[in-house]
């Protein structure tokens, strides 16, 4: 198992690698590249020369695999991810500002989304296809089928105008005043967690359904357990990979993908440090923050595949 | 600089010190890019770092329309010449025709900041450092300083430029325009692109940098200039805190000034102008013209946009007048391009221009049509346009327009860009034979110029007119304004007649403000995209804004 | 009993082999399956009916919609819903219902496609990896995680850059997106179904793996796979209002309902609430439709739901 | 041997498929007396697991019901009770050991666990005590190094273990009654005997009632006092095992001890079965289910179903009841035909 | 096809269809929560041998959790052997190409022991018995085809109705015969049969175990038969293998094991058997076996039986006593014979 788990970490070094080889050149091979973006930022009109001059101080001007080349060099031997090429500022400073806001979002929706997603799943298995499960389904469904930017809108526009009331614009770190903070994250992260919730959800109690007519959910009935103690000790557990998988495969729409909750909310986070950077073609940070992107999800499957095991045990013999 | 004292009844109140004031600027699409200003990113850099690192020039804002004056100050690239007051700069003379003479004023001093640098006065060879670090620049636009020899400090308050030649512009290249700032060495060297180290003689000194969310400035205890209200002198500035909020969604931006989290928000479109009015009664505002106007660029190197006639009819064909009656609820203007109505004595009303041009912005499909067909296009054609999909509002307009022209026989096929490659299909000359831009015109000796001289990036249409191109340059040579401005108005008049592009009428937008928001009538920039001196005046009525329940 | 008694009387000639019972009457499957759909599952009889109102919308679309697409009529603008416009007016005049009604050719269109993509990619991923586990696992997952972490912004980007948005662009995008993620959860339900004795069984009989995995694994692992492909639906329409929300959406005149929700919707929220009610509600509804119907279907092919009731 | 701990009566379970409706039990009645082992024979698919089942209310639902019948436990007719009371009998009063021992444990919890949970629920045991319980019962089940084995998952048992797990499981609260549908098909005779015994003895001391469902005639013939035949869905001839075993009275059950293949008998000649085809429960002729394949069959089995009766005239029912469809059996030996 | 019957005077001469040297199976003990260690092994079968001829029985009895179903499913090359050659035909199992490994699974079959987990839940009957005949081709003729499986149904005494139906809505004892009609579809050469009848009455044991005799006669089958039922065993087998806590501990022909059964752990047994007769039942003393069963994770030095061997002598706890052979073809491991 240590094994396995060293192979996995092991294979994550050539994953990255490859991607980042990917990342790299596509980021640069997008139409509209940096320079361009930055004569135009000129109001007395660029020529060719200034382009040139821009590129080489950029470091532009040479040979994509000499860049990357380089660029490799620095991350491998000074673990650094360069700078932006417009602020200046190393891309690992600007990533580690903006990580624990997108973390907490994330974790947040995260818990959000299956604390609703499990009891209501569960809950409309067992009462399948009676009102509670209607109910319980189209709650959850309506959720997923209103799109976020809209809730986000209707929440900050609706209550300024009626209660006088509208969502923190300045942004608190955890650190600095965690009540703050957690008041200013909660209504994105709910907005976002309840949105994730109805796949989950539905997830959850397609999987309930096939557990729960095993014989062995059965077994446990000849024991008088209780059903809420059936579900929650026999039932849930051998329903939970499909689950526990999609955790892992929302995991980049919680990094990278609540780009449009963070604008709505103002909050610093990765998506909009994304959005800017490929907006302003800054490649450097986005080929870091796709790195640092990348290695979660890739960790947090990685983990997930270890749950496998841990949920399955007929899976742990490999 | 004296107050108005006409207006002794709009300041009769004394003002407050203290409070602090929340803004969301114009451009908040973009964080701060570079704090260094020798990085060369004009626009949004001197939003930020205009609060700290000042000028030679400034304006004089007591020329406000909202103070009595003329002047509404809503203009980000260009000031008046009779509203330009000195800065940094007390006076200057021309010595010769190519030698100016700058005296510095006097007095003025750097706040001290820790690790970086103490407190010290401000000297003549601060700008000269400033200069030469942003001549020197690698990343410095070609070109940009060439009209200038050198520039020298006499003594420890007197500069001295020595021309190559004349520019009208000079002003603005190094005076009040968006590549001016002047940086200490101290910061500099302490590294000037860390925001930690930024440090000026700016009436506001940078505490924090919360990116992507805000940018928070104290004041700065030594700034120098004063106002005087009610004939009497105060120190400035007059807050203790200023936010720069970077709230992209205009829905939270709206619900932040609704609920009085910001207490200024400075674009605001008209529809939603006439909601806020609504709901929020007490809020002050104040209308300006956009300066994005948008035009639909027709290269005219491409068929059929190579006959004057087709891009003609093309403009006659869209109602314009329709759109802003009915899409921009009248709240637009129909001429505001190449020269903005604001730039005072170089804008030609479009009832004074030949009827050639007036034409153009009159609905007239019937003639539009003959028009196509006199250029053989009886049945029309089809071209492709891009647009950015970045402008919302014109991605709602287009397909209006493509309507109008669909009436005429021809197809525009909208081709929506995302916005870096819409931005470099143009800069690097390969947009399409329609290319909608709504590149903003800084100042009105420029705006020919970049927009329409050969091979500058903002040239969508591709125009390519050598005398054109020569006019322009004698413009720019000219010291006389009057015949500058009677050069520029002619050549306005004969680009916008020949159409390279669908020129399209501009929306007014709003400032609003709550009314605790002192001394101040929704001014926007003074010089080149800063509000430093605007806002250093601007006090807070706490009490005010107590009662009001904030 | 009485049933009982029916039954009996139903046999003949007792004594020989009770095989001779008259067969049951055979309706079509299809036929089979909507009755008992109507019978047994109301809300799921009503996502499909729904959906099948948008279907047809969709295809139909020039038939039905009363005003043209892109019919602009500035005088009525924002106008609030009336009999003229029953769902109301947008900012330039144009007829929401006939907006809504194109909008379900391209929504829906979009939501289909790309869940038929990505479910059909889903399941080729997550079973093959999933099955096959060892190297051929750890290569493919390693390929999906690499993929995984791409931000999905910068593909649609890099596509819509490369590519020009157009819907096409927007279907395969997205439909890779969704579909390689999706692999993950395909693969997680077949590693544990791969373990059990059925498959076991089947390979001693000898059965080629890819018998084995359209006639054992892919069954076993349907449910999960209708969640998806249903699931898949919605989130696409909404990812495809998301991307209208950045900008990258389907480019105009084309109306989609996440478009039209994005836009104006959210410019008129307060002038014309409508503007954002009718996409708003169709996008709502179809994704509710789709998925209850789907959870509906995930029901009746379990065969131990057969003949329930 | 006086009262009888579970009466059921004419207990009807259906279930309600496609192809029609399946009656797997069909007026079954029967009694099961404290401290007796009941033994359930018959054909295979006629009932007995659908029977032993409906007495939990485990029958899973939709597709079947228990249409009609009463279980009365200790009076109390469990068909009656409310989910709950039934959950506090389960387990506990009555445990049940499934026929399908593979399936019917959790894979994914471990065996220990899986014991040890009856206790904590109805002795409210810790669950350190209660792993010493299970601990104690695997050991009594015969499967060696139990300490280390309560950590195993069902899929590392193999078959004969995983149903002395089912086995430890259902001792665990010491129930009243045990049902024990093939308990030991998977055991070797030597732990068959061992497991055997130690029900047995439970039954002789703590007065524990068993129903026990099997194929193994040789285990019947050892460990039951009682015997049911099945065929059907319907009890088709019960009686003491020495009176079913010395003189069995119905075709089918003769037809069965003749199948019995015999370890010291030379075995040169096939098997002798049945003749003709098991019937479906989804069509049971009107009369007797065995006629078909019975060589007595006469008219009257073909018309109507045969009611119980008793058997010997020499010995006339004891509690004095005409027997028949829904009326208390309490004659030791009773049959369902007409002609023997 | 398989090959034509062999009558009982060729068997001797015949070549082995199946040999098994020296077969170990051994599963890994994990331990821990993320990071597994393997604290154990659990030796399932631990040095098995064995031949079968072509066209006989052998029967694999043995104490519940000894390895006859290991051994079967190493037989099948289901799982993973840790040692030691399995030879079918002569050739090694592991060995095989492609297409040998499609004829291998098309002349070897197994009935599982868990008839219900070996039914995929998602199939109609029909499509179980019948896939063996898709996979291999045999369904071209859709008539025969039906009528193959509708008379495979009938014969292990299901109605060819049921044909429709699905896993879950069969008793276990119909679920066992959808495994055996499984398994008897191609007419293998060699079938394991993992307790085929255990959940069977008397009857349709009777006849299910009379169908595997006649096709034995009739197509030289092999079965390698895993059974408790010790008179089942008699009526079936030619030859039996006895195996102990992984091990074969006797083998013999079926007469001479029931005769003169040498291995105490095999008298054991035997004396153990239960006869359908009350009065035989009721008098009958048995001799059950005494001491601690031990564990396949900690097997017993010397012979493994000797911790319950009513018989063990001092040597017993030391040395483990090899296979030797006593008269034709009885083979012994035990220290009483040597
Ligand atoms: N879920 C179900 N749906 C339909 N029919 C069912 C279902 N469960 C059981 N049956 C039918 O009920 C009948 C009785 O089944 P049951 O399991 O009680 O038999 P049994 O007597 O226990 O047989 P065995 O000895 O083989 O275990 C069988 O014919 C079976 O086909
Ligand atoms: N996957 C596994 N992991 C660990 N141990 C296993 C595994 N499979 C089987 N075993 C162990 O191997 C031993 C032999 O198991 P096997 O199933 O071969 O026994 P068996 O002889 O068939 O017994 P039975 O007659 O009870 O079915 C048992 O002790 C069992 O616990
Ligand atoms: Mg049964
Ligand atoms: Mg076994």
């Amino acid at each position: 198992m240590q094994a396995y788990i060293l192979r996995r970490l092991l294979a994550l070094l050539p994953t990255l690698f490859i991607a980042s080889v990917i990342v790299f050149a596509i980021v640069r091979m997008v139409p509209g590249d940096v320079v361009d973006l930055m004569l135009s930022q000129n109001d007395a009109g660029a020529n060719q020369r200034t382009r040139d001059q821009l590129l080489q101080t950029l470091g532009l001007d040479k040979p994509m695999w000499q860049q990357y080349g380089i660029w490799i060099g620095q991350l491998a031997f000074h673990g650094d991810l360069s700078h932006s090429l417009w602020q200046g500022d190393s891309v690992i400073s600007m990533i580690a500002t903006r990580l624990p806001v997108t973390f907490e979002l994330g974790l947040l929706a995260m818990l959000i989304a299956l604390s609703v997603a499990i009891p209501v799943g569960v809950y409309s298995a067992v009462k399948q296809d009676a009102a509670g499960d209607y109910i319980a389904r189209s709650f959850s469904l309506l959720m997923l089928a209103m799109p976020s930017f809209w809730i986000g809108t209707m929440v900050t526009v609706f209550p300024s105008i009626w209660w006088g009331w509208s969502p923190e614009i300045h942004y608190m770190p955890l650190r600095e005043d965690p009540v703050q903070n957690l008041r200013q994250m909660i209504i994105p992260a709910a907005i976002l967690g309840l949105s994730l919730s109805a796949i989950t959800m539905r997830m959850t109690r397609t999987m309930m359904l096939e557990v729960l007519r095993q014989d062995y959910i059965r077994t446990a009935r000849a024991k008088g357990m209780k059903e809420s103690l059936i579900l929650t000790r026999h039932a849930i557990r051998n329903g939970l990979i499909p689950v526990v998988t999609l955790i892992g495969a929302q995991t980049p729409i919680l990094i990278g993908g609540a780009v449009i909750l963070e604008q709505i909310f103002v909050l610093p986070g990765m998506g909009m440090l994304l959005l800017d950077a490929v907006n302003q073609r800054d490649y450097p940070v986005v080929t870091g923050v796709f790195l640092v992107v990348g290695l979660a999800v890739m960790l947090i499957n990685l983990l997930v595949d270890l749950s496998y095991g841990l949920i399955d045990p007929k899976v742990r013999q490999r | 600089a004296a107050a108005g004292t006409a207006q002794a009844q709009a300041h009769a109140e004394t003002p407050k010190y203290g409070g602090s004031l929340d803004v969301a600027t114009t451009s908040t699409g973009v964080a701060t890019l570079s704090w260094d200003l020798a990085d060369w990113q004009a626009t949004l850099q001197t939003r930020d770092t205009g609060q700290f690192y000042e000028q030679l020039f400034s304006v004089d804002l007591s020329k406000a329309k909202s103070r009595g004056g003329k002047y509404p100050f809503t203009i980000s690239g260009w000031q008046p010449t009779d509203a330009v007051r000195g800065e940094l700069a007390e006076s200057w003379n021309w010595v010769t025709p190519l030698v100016l003479e700058v005296k510095l004023r006097q007095g003025v001093k750097f706040p001290a900041k820790q690790g970086v640098m103490a407190e010290r006065e401000f000297v003549a060879d601060d700008v000269v450092y400033s200069f030469n670090r942003l001549n020197n620049s690698p990343k410095k636009t070609q070109g940009y300083y060439d009209h200038l020899d050198k520039v020298e400090a006499k003594d420890r308050h007197t500069l001295v430029f020595t021309f190559k030649q004349f520019l009208a512009d000079w002003d603005y290249r190094f005076g009040n325009g968006f590549f001016s700032g002047i940086m200490p060495r101290e910061v500099t060297e302490a590294g000037g692109g860390n925001w930690k180290n930024a440090n000026g003689t700016g009436p506001f000194m940078l505490t924090n940098v919360a990116q992507g969310n805000s940018l928070t400035f104290t004041r700065n205890p030594i700034y120098w200039d004063q106002e005087v209200i009610g004939g009497k002198p105060y120190k400035l500035p007059f807050v203790d805190k200023l936010t720069h909020r970077v709230i992209k969604d205009e829905a939270t931006q709206q619900a932040a000034l609704r609920t009085g989290k910001l207490d200024i928000l400075s674009s605001i479109s008209w529809e939603a102008a006439r909601e806020l009015k609504k709901s929020t009664p007490q809020l002050q505002w104040n209308r300006w013209l956009s300066m994005a106007a948008a035009r639909v660029a027709l290269r005219v190197d491409t068929k059929p946009f190579t006959d004057v006639r087709v891009r003609r009819a093309l403009n006659m064909a869209v109602n314009k007048q329709e759109i802003i009656d009915k899409f921009y609820g009248g709240e637009g203007e129909m001429f505001v391009f190449p020269m903005n109505p604001a730039y005072v004595g170089y804008h030609t009303p479009l009832k004074d221009m030949p009827a050639s041009v007036q034409e153009l912005f009159k609905y007239d499909p019937a003639k539009a049509r003959k028009l196509l067909a006199e250029a053989g296009y009886p049945k029309g054609f089809a071209f492709k346009m891009q647009i950015c999909t970045c402008t919302t509002e014109q991605m709602e307009l287009m397909p209006l327009v493509a309507a109008y022209l669909e009436m005429v026989g021809v197809r525009m096929e909208i081709v929506p860009m995302e916005y870096g490659a819409h931005l470099s299909a143009m800069t690097s000359h390969v947009n399409g034979a329609g290319y909608l831009t709504t590149v903003s015109d800084v100042n009105p000796t420029t705006s020919l110029r970049i927009n329409f001289g050969k091979g500058q990036v903002y040239n969508a249409p591709m125009w390519n007119d050598a005398r054109f191109d020569a006019r322009v340059a004698d413009a720019l040579a000219e010291r006389d304004e009057p015949r500058r401005q009677q050069i520029l108005r002619e050549l306005t008049a004969q680009i916008v007649e020949q159409a390279p592009a669908i020129w399209m009428p501009a929306p007014y937008r709003y400032t609003a403000w709550w009314p605790w928001v002192k001394n101040y009538g929704g001014e926007l920039f003074v010089g080149a995209g800063r509000s430093a001196p605007i806002h250093a005046r601007v006090w807070i009525d706490q009490d005010l804004k107590k009662t009001l329940g904030f | 009993m009485a049933a009982n008694m029916q039954i009996h009387q139903a046999v003949q000639a007792p004594g020989l082999a009770p095989a001779a019972r008259p067969a049951p009457v055979r309706h079509g499957k299809f036929q089979w399956f909507v009755r008992k759909l109507f019978r047994e599952k109301r809300l799921g009889a009503a996502g499909f009916m729904i959906t099948a109102v948008f279907l047809c919308c969709g295809l139909f679309a020039d038939a039905l919609a009363p005003y043209g697409m892109n019919e602009v009529d500035m005088g009525a603008r924002l106008q609030a819903p009336s009999w003229a416009h029953p769902f109301g007016t947008d900012n330039l005049g144009r007829d929401l219902l006939s907006r809504c009604i194109y909008g379900a050719q391209i929504s829906v269109v979009i939501g289909l496609m790309v869940a038929a993509i990505s479910t059909c990619l889903s399941a080729l991923i997550g079973i093959v990896s999933g099955y096959f586990g060892g190297k051929v696992d750890m290569l493919v997952q390693r390929f999906v995680d690499a993929w995984m972490s791409f931000p999905g912004l910068i593909v649609l980007i890099v596509v819509a850059s490369v590519f020009g948005s157009g819907i096409t662009q927007i279907i395969i995008t997205l439909g890779l997106l969704i579909g390689i993620g999706g692999s993950r959860i395909v693969r997680g339900a077949v590693v544990s179904v791969r373990e059990d004795m059925y498959i076991h069984a089947a390979k001693s009989i000898g059965a080629s793996p890819l018998r084995i995995l359209w006639r054992h694994v892919l069954p076993n692992v349907l449910a999960p796979l209708i969640v998806l492909f249903t699931s898949s639906v919605g989130t696409a329409i909404l990812a495809e209002s998301g991307l209208s929300f950045l900008g990258l959406g389907v480019p105009p005149p084309h109306p989609t309902w996440g478009g039209m929700l994005s836009g104006n919707g959210r410019t008129y929220m307060l002038q014309g609430p409508w503007l954002a009610l009718a996409p708003g509600l169709c996008l709502t509804l179809a994704v509710y439709a789709i998925n209850v119907f789907g959870d509906a279907l995930r029901d009746m092919l379990d065969p131990r739901m057969r003949g329930a009731r | 041997m006086a009262t009888p701990v579970l009466q059921v009566r004419n207990l009807t379970t259906r279930f309600k498929t496609e192809r029609g409706v399946v009656t797997p039990v069909d007026g079954v009645s029967f009694d099961v007396n404290a401290g007796e082992t009941l033994a359930i024979v018959g054909e295979s698919g006629s009932g007995k697991s659908v029977t032993s089942m409906s007495i939990l209310r485990l029958i899973p639902s939709p597709p079947g019901r228990i249409e009609a019948g009463e279980i009365l436990f200790d009076g109390r007719d469990l068909l009656r009770l409310s989910e709950e009371q039934m959950r506090a009998i389960r387990g506990d009063r009555i445990a049940m050991i499934f026929q399908d021992a593979m399936s019917s444990l959790n894979p994914s919890i471990t065996i220990g666990k899986q014991i040890a949970e009856p206790t904590t629920l109805h002795r409210n045991a810790s669950w350190a005590e209660a792993y010493r319980n299970a601990r104690e019962l695997l050991d009594k089940v015969q499967i060696p190094d139990a300490e280390s084995r309560l950590g195993a998952y069902p899929h590392q048992f193999s078959g004969g273990m995983r149903q002395r797990a089912m086995i430890a499981m259902a001792l665990a609260c010491g129930p009243r009654l045990i049902i024990a549908d093939e308990p030991t098909t998977a055991l070797d005779v030597t732990v068959q005997a061992q497991i055997l015994d130690l029900l047995r003895q439970l039954t002789r001391q703590a007065q524990m009632s068993m129903i026990l469902i099997t194929h193994d005639l040789g285990v019947v013939a050892r460990y039951a006092d009682r015997v049911a035949v099945m065929y059907g869905g319907r009890i088709v001839e019960q009686g003491t095992a020495r009176e079913i075993f010395n003189r069995p009275a119905h075709p089918y059950t003769r037809g069965l001890l003749a199948s019995i293949p015999r370890i010291d008998s030379d075995t040169g000649q096939p098997l002798q079965a049945i003749e003709g085809m098991p019937p479906d429960l989804s069509a049971l002729p009107p009369g007797c289910a065995f006629g078909p394949r019975c060589r007595l069959a006469s008219a009257a089995c073909v018309a109507a179903r045969p009611p119980l009766t008793a058997v010997s005239a020499a010995r006339p029912p004891e509690g004095a009841h005409t027997a028949g469809e829904g009326a208390p059996v309490s004659a030791s030996h009773v049959k369902a035909c007409f002609n023997t | 096809m398989s090959k034509p019957a062999s009558t009982p005077e060729e068997r001797d001469t015949m070549e082995d269809i199946l040999k098994v040297e020296d077969l170990q199976v051994h599963f890994p003990v994990m331990k821990g929560v993320l990071f597994k260690k393997q604290v154990a092994t659990v030796k399932a079968v631990d040095g098995v041998s064995f031949s079968v001829q072509r066209g006989e029985t052998l029967s694999v009895v043995g104490e519940s959790g000894c390895g006859k179903s290991t051994t079967g499913l190493a037989l099948m090359h289901m799982l993973h052997s840790t040692s030691g050659r399995i030879l079918f035909e002569g050739q090694d199992v592991t060995s095989f190409s492609c297409a040998q490994a499609k004829q291998f699974r098309r002349r070897v079959q197994m009935v599982y022991q868990d008839p219900y987990g070996s039914l995929n839940p998602r199939m109609k009957v029909k499509d179980i018995i019948g896939e063996p005949l898709q996979v291999h081709g045999l369904d071209k003729d859709r008539q025969a085809y039906e009528q193959r499986i509708a008379d495979l149904l009938r014969m292990v005494g299901l109605l060819p109705d049921m044909a429709e139906r699905y896993a879950h809505e069969f008793s276990g004892g119909q679920r066992q015969r959808i495994g055996i009609a499984r398994a008897l579809a191609l007419e293998p050469s060699l079938l394991v049969c993992d307790e085929p009848v255990s959940a069977l009455d008397v009857s349709i044991q009777a006849q299910v175990i009379n169908i595997f005799k006649n096709l034995q006669k009739r197509l030289g089958l092999t079965y390698v038969f895993i059974a408790h039922d010790l008179a089942v065993v008699r009526h079936i087998s030619d030859r039996i293998a006895v195996m102990y806590l992984g091990r074969v501990v006797e083998i013999a022909a079926r007469d001479d094991l029931y005769q003169t059964p040498k291995h105490p752990y095999t008298q054991a047994l035997l004396s153990a058997v239960l006869v359908a007769d009350v009065d035989a039942e009721a008098s009958k003393e048995r001799v059950v076996l005494k001491g601690e069963i031990p564990s396949p994770l900690r097997i017993p030095s010397g012979c493994r039986f000797h911790t319950r061997c009513p018989v063990a002598m001092e040597r017993c706890k030391t040395q483990d006593p090899g296979m030797s052979e006593h008269g034709r073809g009885h083979a012994v491991a035990c220290h009483l014979y040597t």
